[in-house]
């Protein structure tokens, strides 16, 4: 049942309210005003997501919170609504978007106290948030479809915040432009979705309409769903279309944490899970999805091992979760991945929060090389990623631990046993790369330049308050999940299972040797980072230096970035600077431009000889009109 | 009686005259007065035309063509004379700012 | 058909030669009452080969003045200035003078003759529109004295007229307005009809004279009238401190005759309309188409026939209108000339409001007690 | 009106409406147009518009020839002299009025003759005329009124000479000129 419940409009207005403030009076305001409003409403927002979260529990299972706000498009039989829709599903994401969205605000207030640009940082930071709200509320595709692009936008633009820098608006247009690619696929999937059920007579694009039109829409659910998927990979950074994430890291820290943890790139995957009931129909794009994923989620990692960057090998470590949930996704198992995402969420923000933290102590310094040694100086700082490390690497009880155990447990049941090994390195891999993260930065000697090794310590309570928050839901955020038989055990899937299509039977018998594994890789991995970086450090650069080919490929990213230049950028700067610009614009455009412009003016040159000033010629001009009409009536009545 | 078609023949003989100095003279008053006489060769035909089907509107419009003569001759005088100020000539020919 | 013509070439002749003869007559009037004012004798030189003095009569000053000027102006040298437009120049004089007298076409003198059975209206030309007509053809006045000034090639002349014209405008519209007001109080154009209305008597001895009716009007045409005829005190087009003599300072011989005429016709004129429109015109007080009737609780009557009414009516009319010409000659040697710009307000901030409102007065008080 | 009396004014109205445009004065021209309007108005007359016709005579020339007049002699126009240039666009001009002439001529004499309606009794007396104005074109007559008014401002406005500005000047208006250029 569905039941109206207006506040669910102040959760996406209320962050725009904030945009409006910090916009129109951010810098009249001052920077205060702007601190205590801009994490203010979006904290708010997590308020009324809360009262909407208590609404719907009140519901029975199954229920929703619906607001229609207005009659948007009305064209024939087709027509949308301005509406919002809270379900088990959108409740999850809205309390992560809100949650982790505010906490890093209020992290941001610390990060950027020194900035000019508070008031700009943080109308773009309001509207992300805004947009991303809208996503996730949306009762209907084109409703998602302004939150998609609504992203697509601030991505855009928080990612070139520092636009002097030619690289850095370089990058926030490369995201743009990556995203647009996907987008396209996500419009065309919306057409495709919209043609199946007109052929059937039904005019709606509401998820809750669509998912009962299931016959209407199985000749097309794989073209769709291919469709839509494409601009998953966009927005979530899946293969092909992940070359703008680890660009993205030129942006101020806390927008990397925004868009890593609560918005943007858990969209796809939100999408992919609103739409399960499309994807279900399409088995054969189920399959790309999941294999897509785990190949993205062990190329993504592999990156990440070789990387010197500290946000670069989190954000490697990004793609690579986020292929975790897509292939939990094409599994079936869309609780699992929303679960994935939910505590991906806590922890991969964490991490991102503190790399800001070390990355803001040292002024803005990201290179590991020159980090080592910090945990003295940054002790909440340590602690708190150690956690964060913990609970990406799958160590139980932290909370990655669960949700990446039940994606490869329904991986393994769905009957991909190669997709679940790739599943089983990565995790390997996962915790080798974040614990090489850890030993670079926090122990070993320090490499810091010394002017700057003077005065470490750790960041200021605004920042290291959300730190210890997001550290304490990194542990306990994964008990939701237990796995059946402990405690509540399942509850979050037995939440959210009224909305996402419930997982195989096969679920519900886990192997007891696959948990062993799924506990022992992680630490394998955990110990392989301490032998290679802490106990014998020349041993990396021995297997770097013996694997040179297979480093260099790593370095290189797999040269997929170079790739995508020769085959996709050259042709088209090729096409736009030879064919589109100086053939298209200049000589087809312009010319017919010029030329209607020639053609008047040479025409007006001529005729304006007609303009003699005299009043006798144009007098002259006029009789010989009224002559004609003469002439007429003379034709009609005389002659006639 | 004359055929009140006679008139109207009348009425465009000047008619015809007026339109000849306004395209034959320069002096910009004299294009003026020939307007003036086209005008009156209209009122001419209206009054002959009423005549002929004996009703007195024909004479009421005369009036009215009269009076917005006697406003129009103000108006154009007023700017004869301010044309007149500016440009110290009324010669149509020279008066041309606006061609090309 | 034929005895029509006749009868109306009658007509004109007699009014035209009244009209002329007592223009005439207005000059030696003005040079007796110029004297008279200005304590001396004046004009009493002229006498035919001295018949009048040698028999001890009276000098015959007014039949010499008619026949002595007009010799002696048309025998002297017509003179046309170097420059001049020859033709407008000699057109002028007849310009002014022939709307003037053709106004008297019009004019009233009389009730009807009867002779036999024949019923003749003493006026040259029965219009209808009759009033339509004075106001057009003094309008077309204006012609005269601005092409004789302006022919002359003379900047006096020319400023002469341009005086002239202006104020002929600027009084006629006055003039209209007084004259409008008389046709509204009577509901015609028709200058008989006026004058019959005029006719009889209100409480026993108050002639029925327009003057009763509308003495703003009768003052407004009186002024306007002297105005538009250029006399003292509003003689600036000729004003010969300023300007010589202005329009005709370039006139000689004949046409400055013509012209003279033109200003003692144009006072005959005024008083003529004067007459007509507030003073009953030919009307004698009591005096019916068929003789006296007396007020009074007798009611005493005096029989006369139709031509003795008629030569009473004509009799009555030129003497009014003398009395009124005599009035413009005491204004004249009275009044000192007012400013130009004295004039203009005058015509336009004084005369034309009053005009208007005494017309506008007029007609709420017509359409409140006559309801036409 | 009779037709030897309508010869006589159409002769006098062609006559002077030729001298309008041939006339090489400005203030000839000025009083052929006077008469030609004069004329006009005693056709009207002659066509039964009694009021109408001393109205006119009344308004256009009484009123608005002087008016030319007083604006010829403020501008103190000239004798114009011929015109030796142009000679196309007069002749053009002159074919153009004669086939304008020729049109007219041609739509009227194929129109025929017509009957005249019967007049009423008081046809073209003031009378007629003031009931029609009054009633029937109330709302006209004083938006006509309006803009009589307008144009009286206007023409103020446009004539006058705006003080301080140097925008005018006298234009040589002087008889010594005009005895001068007479003699020489």
């Amino acid at each position: 049942m569905t039941q109206q419940f207006w506040p669910l409009g102040l959760i996406p207005l209320l962050p725009l309210g904030g945009v409006l403030f910090a916009l129109f009076g951010g810098r009249r305001g001052g920077r205060r005003a702007v601190n205590v409003v801009a994490p203010g409403v979006v904290g708010l927002a997590f308020a009324v997501s809360v009262w909407s979260l208590a609404r719907l529990v009140s519901l029975p299972a199954g229920g929703a919170l619906r607001f229609a706000a207005w009659r948007w498009i009305a064209a024939g039989p087709f027509h949308v609504e301005m509406a919002l829709r809270f379900d088990a599903l959108t409740a999850i994401m809205c309390l992560v978007v809100t949650g982790v969205g505010a906490l890093i605000h209020v992290y941001s207030v610390g990060y950027m106290g020194h900035d000019e640009d508070y008031a700009r940082f943080f109308t773009y930071m309001n509207l992300f948030t805004a947009s991303m709200l809208i996503l996730v509320l949306a009762d209907n595709l084109v409703v998602m479809f302004v939150g998609w692009e609504g992203v697509g936008l601030c991505s855009y633009l928080l990612i070139a915040f520092w636009y002097t820098n030619p690289e850095y608006a370089y990058n926030g247009r490369k995201a743009f432009i990556v995203n647009r690619v996907g987008d396209a696929g996500f419009l065309l999937g919306i057409f495709t979705i919209v043609y199946a059920l007109a052929r059937g007579g039904v005019w709606t694009v509401t998820f809750a309409g669509m998912s009962h039109q299931a016959a209407l829409l199985q000749p097309y659910a794989t073209a769709a769903a291919l469709l839509l998927f494409l601009g998953a990979t966009g927005k979530s950074a899946q293969i092909p279309l992940y070359v703008w994430l680890p660009d993205a890291m030129v942006g101020p820290t806390p927008v990397s944490a925004l868009i890593h943890a609560a918005t943007m790139v858990t969209a796809g995957v939100y999408m992919v899970t609103r739409l399960g009931f499309l994807f279900t129909l399409a088995p054969a794009a189920l399959t790309v999805v999941a294999v897509v994923g785990a190949v993205t989620a062990f190329f993504a990692a592999t990156i990440a091992m070789v990387q010197t960057d500290i946000k670069r090998v989190l954000a490697y470590s990004t793609i690579s979760q986020i292929g975790y949930m897509m292939l939990g996704a094409g599994v079936g198992a869309f609780s699992a991945g929303i679960f994935h995402l939910m505590t991906h969420a806590f922890f991969k923000a964490l991490l991102f929060l503190c790399a800001g933290a070390i990355i803001h102590e040292l002024d803005g310094e990201q290179e590991m090389g020159r980090m080592g040694g910090l945990r003295g100086s940054m002790p909440i700082t340590w602690l708190t990623m150690l956690t964060a490390a913990l609970a990406i690497s799958g160590i139980p009880p932290f909370a990655g631990y669960f949700s990446k155990d039940q994606i490869l447990e329904a991986t393994f049941a769905s009957g991909h046993p190669t997709l679940w090994l790739i599943g089983v390195i990565t995790a390997g891999l996962t915790a080798f790369y974040i614990f090489r993260l850890i030993i670079l930065t926090f122990y070993g000697e320090s490499r810091v330049e010394p002017s700057k090794a003077a005065h470490l310590h750790d960041a200021p309570a605004v920042m290291t308050v959300p730190l210890i928050v997001l550290a304490l839901l990194s542990v306990g955020g994964g008990w939701v999940g237990l796995p059946r038989g402990f405690l509540w055990g399942e509850a979050f899937n037995r939440f959210l299972a009224p909305v996402v299509i419930p997982p195989g039977a096969e679920l519900a018998t886990p192997g007891s040797g696959l948990a062993l594994v799924m506990i022992a890789i992680p630490i394998v991995g955990v110990a392989a980072a301490v032998v290679c970086y802490a106990q014998m450090p020349g041993l990396p650069v021995l297997v770097a230096y013996k694997a040179r080919l297979l480093d260099s490929l790593l370095r290189h990213k797999y040269y997929v970035d170079e790739l995508y230049n020769a085959v996709i950028a050259r042709p088209l700067f090729w096409v736009a600077a030879y064919v589109l610009h100086r053939g298209v614009d200049g000589a087809v455009i312009d010319g017919l431009v010029n030329g209607t412009g020639l053609t008047l003016l040479e025409g007006g040159e001529e005729l304006r000889r007609t303009e003699s000033g005299n009043v006798q010629h144009y007098a002259l001009l006029y009789l010989c009109g009224a002559l004609g009409i003469g002439a007429y009536y003379l034709y009609r009545v005389v002659i006639r | 009686m004359t055929p009140l078609n006679y008139f109207v023949v009348l009425s465009a003989v000047l008619f015809v005259i007026g339109v000849a100095g306004v395209l034959l003279r320069r002096n910009v008053i004299v294009m003026f007065m020939s307007i003036e006489l086209m005008l009156n060769a209209v009122n001419l035909a209206f009054v002959a035309f009423g005549r002929q089907l004996g009703n007195a509107e024909g004479q009421v419009i005369v009036f009215f063509a009269i009076t917005v003569a006697a406003a129009e001759a103000a108006v154009g005088l007023g700017i004869i004379i301010a044309v007149f100020r500016n440009r110290m000539t009324l010669n149509a020919d020279e008066l041309k700012l606006l061609r090309w | 058909m034929a005895i029509e013509l006749v009868i109306g070439a009658v007509k004109a002749l007699v009014v035209l030669l009244l009209v002329l003869n007592v223009t005439g007559s207005m000059l030696w009037f003005e040079r007796k009452g110029a004297a008279l004012i200005q304590d001396r004798i004046g004009a009493n030189r002229a006498a035919i080969f001295g018949v009048g003095r040698r028999m001890g009569l009276p000098n015959l000053g007014l039949i010499n003045t008619l026949i002595a000027d007009p010799i002696k102006l048309f025998t002297k040298e017509d003179f046309v200035p170097a420059g001049a437009d020859r033709v407008l120049h000699s057109l002028a004089p007849f310009l002014a003078l022939f709307p003037v007298l053709v106004t008297f076409a019009v004019v009233p003198i009389g009730d009807v003759l009867r002779i036999g059975s024949r019923t003749i209206t003493l006026q040259a030309a029965n219009l209808p529109a009759a009033a339509l007509y004075v106001l057009a053809v003094l309008g077309v006045g204006v012609y005269g004295v601005a092409l004789g000034g302006w022919a002359s090639n003379n900047r006096w002349a020319l400023l002469g007229g341009i005086r002239a014209s202006a104020q002929m405008i600027s009084y006629e519209m006055a003039m209209g307005l007084a004259i409008l007001a008389v046709v509204v109080t009577y509901g015609t154009v028709d200058l008989q009809t006026i004058c019959r209305m005029q006719g009889g008597v209100w409480f026993g001895w108050l002639p029925r004279w327009g003057i009763v009716l509308q003495p703003v009007s009768f003052i407004l045409l009186l002024v306007a009238g002297i105005a538009e005829s250029k006399r003292v005190p509003f003689d600036l087009p000729e004003g010969e401190s300023e300007l010589v003599a202005g329009y005709f300072t370039e006139y000689s011989g004949g046409k400055q005759a013509v012209f003279m005429m033109t200003d003692f016709a144009e006072v005959v004129l005024v008083s003529v309309l004067i007459t007509l429109f507030f003073f009953g015109g030919w009307q004698v007080p009591w005096l019916y188409a068929d003789g006296f009737h007396f007020p009074g609780p007798h009611g005493a009557f005096l029989a006369l026939p139709n031509y003795a009414v008629a030569i009473l009516q004509i009799i009555a009319f030129w003497v009014k209108t003398l009395f009124f010409c005599l009035l413009q000659i005491l204004v004249r040697w009275t009044l000192p000339r007012l400013r130009y710009d004295q004039l203009m307000g005058l015509g336009w901030k004084g005369l034309l409001p009053l005009g208007l409102l005494n017309l506008v007065v007029t007609a709420f008080v017509v359409v409140a007690v006559g309801g036409r | 009106m009779p037709l030897w009396l309508f010869a006589f004014f159409a002769i006098i109205a062609v006559v002077s409406a030729l001298g309008v445009i041939l006339q090489r004065h400005p203030v000839h021209c000025l009083l052929a147009l006077a008469l030609a309007l004069l004329d006009i108005g005693a056709l009207f007359i002659g066509l039964g518009a009694e009021a109408l016709g001393f109205l006119q005579i009344i308004i256009y020339v009484g009123a608005i020839m002087v008016l030319f007049l007083f604006v010829i002699w403020l501008l103190n126009l000239q004798r114009e002299g011929l015109a030796t240039e142009r000679i196309g666009l007069k002749v053009i001009g002159t074919l153009a009025a004669a086939a304008l002439g020729a049109e007219l001529c041609a739509l009227l004499v194929h129109a025929g003759p017509a009957p005249a309606a019967p007049l009423p009794v008081d046809y073209g007396s003031l009378r007629s005329l003031a009931r029609l104005l009054f009633a029937n074109y109330l709302v006209a007559f004083e938006v006509t009124s309006a803009l009589l008014l307008a144009a009286m401002v206007g023409a103020i406005g446009l004539a006058r000479r705006i003080p301080g500005t140097n925008a005018v000047a006298a234009p040589p208006s002087d008889v010594a000129d005009r005895l001068r250029s007479a003699a020489g």
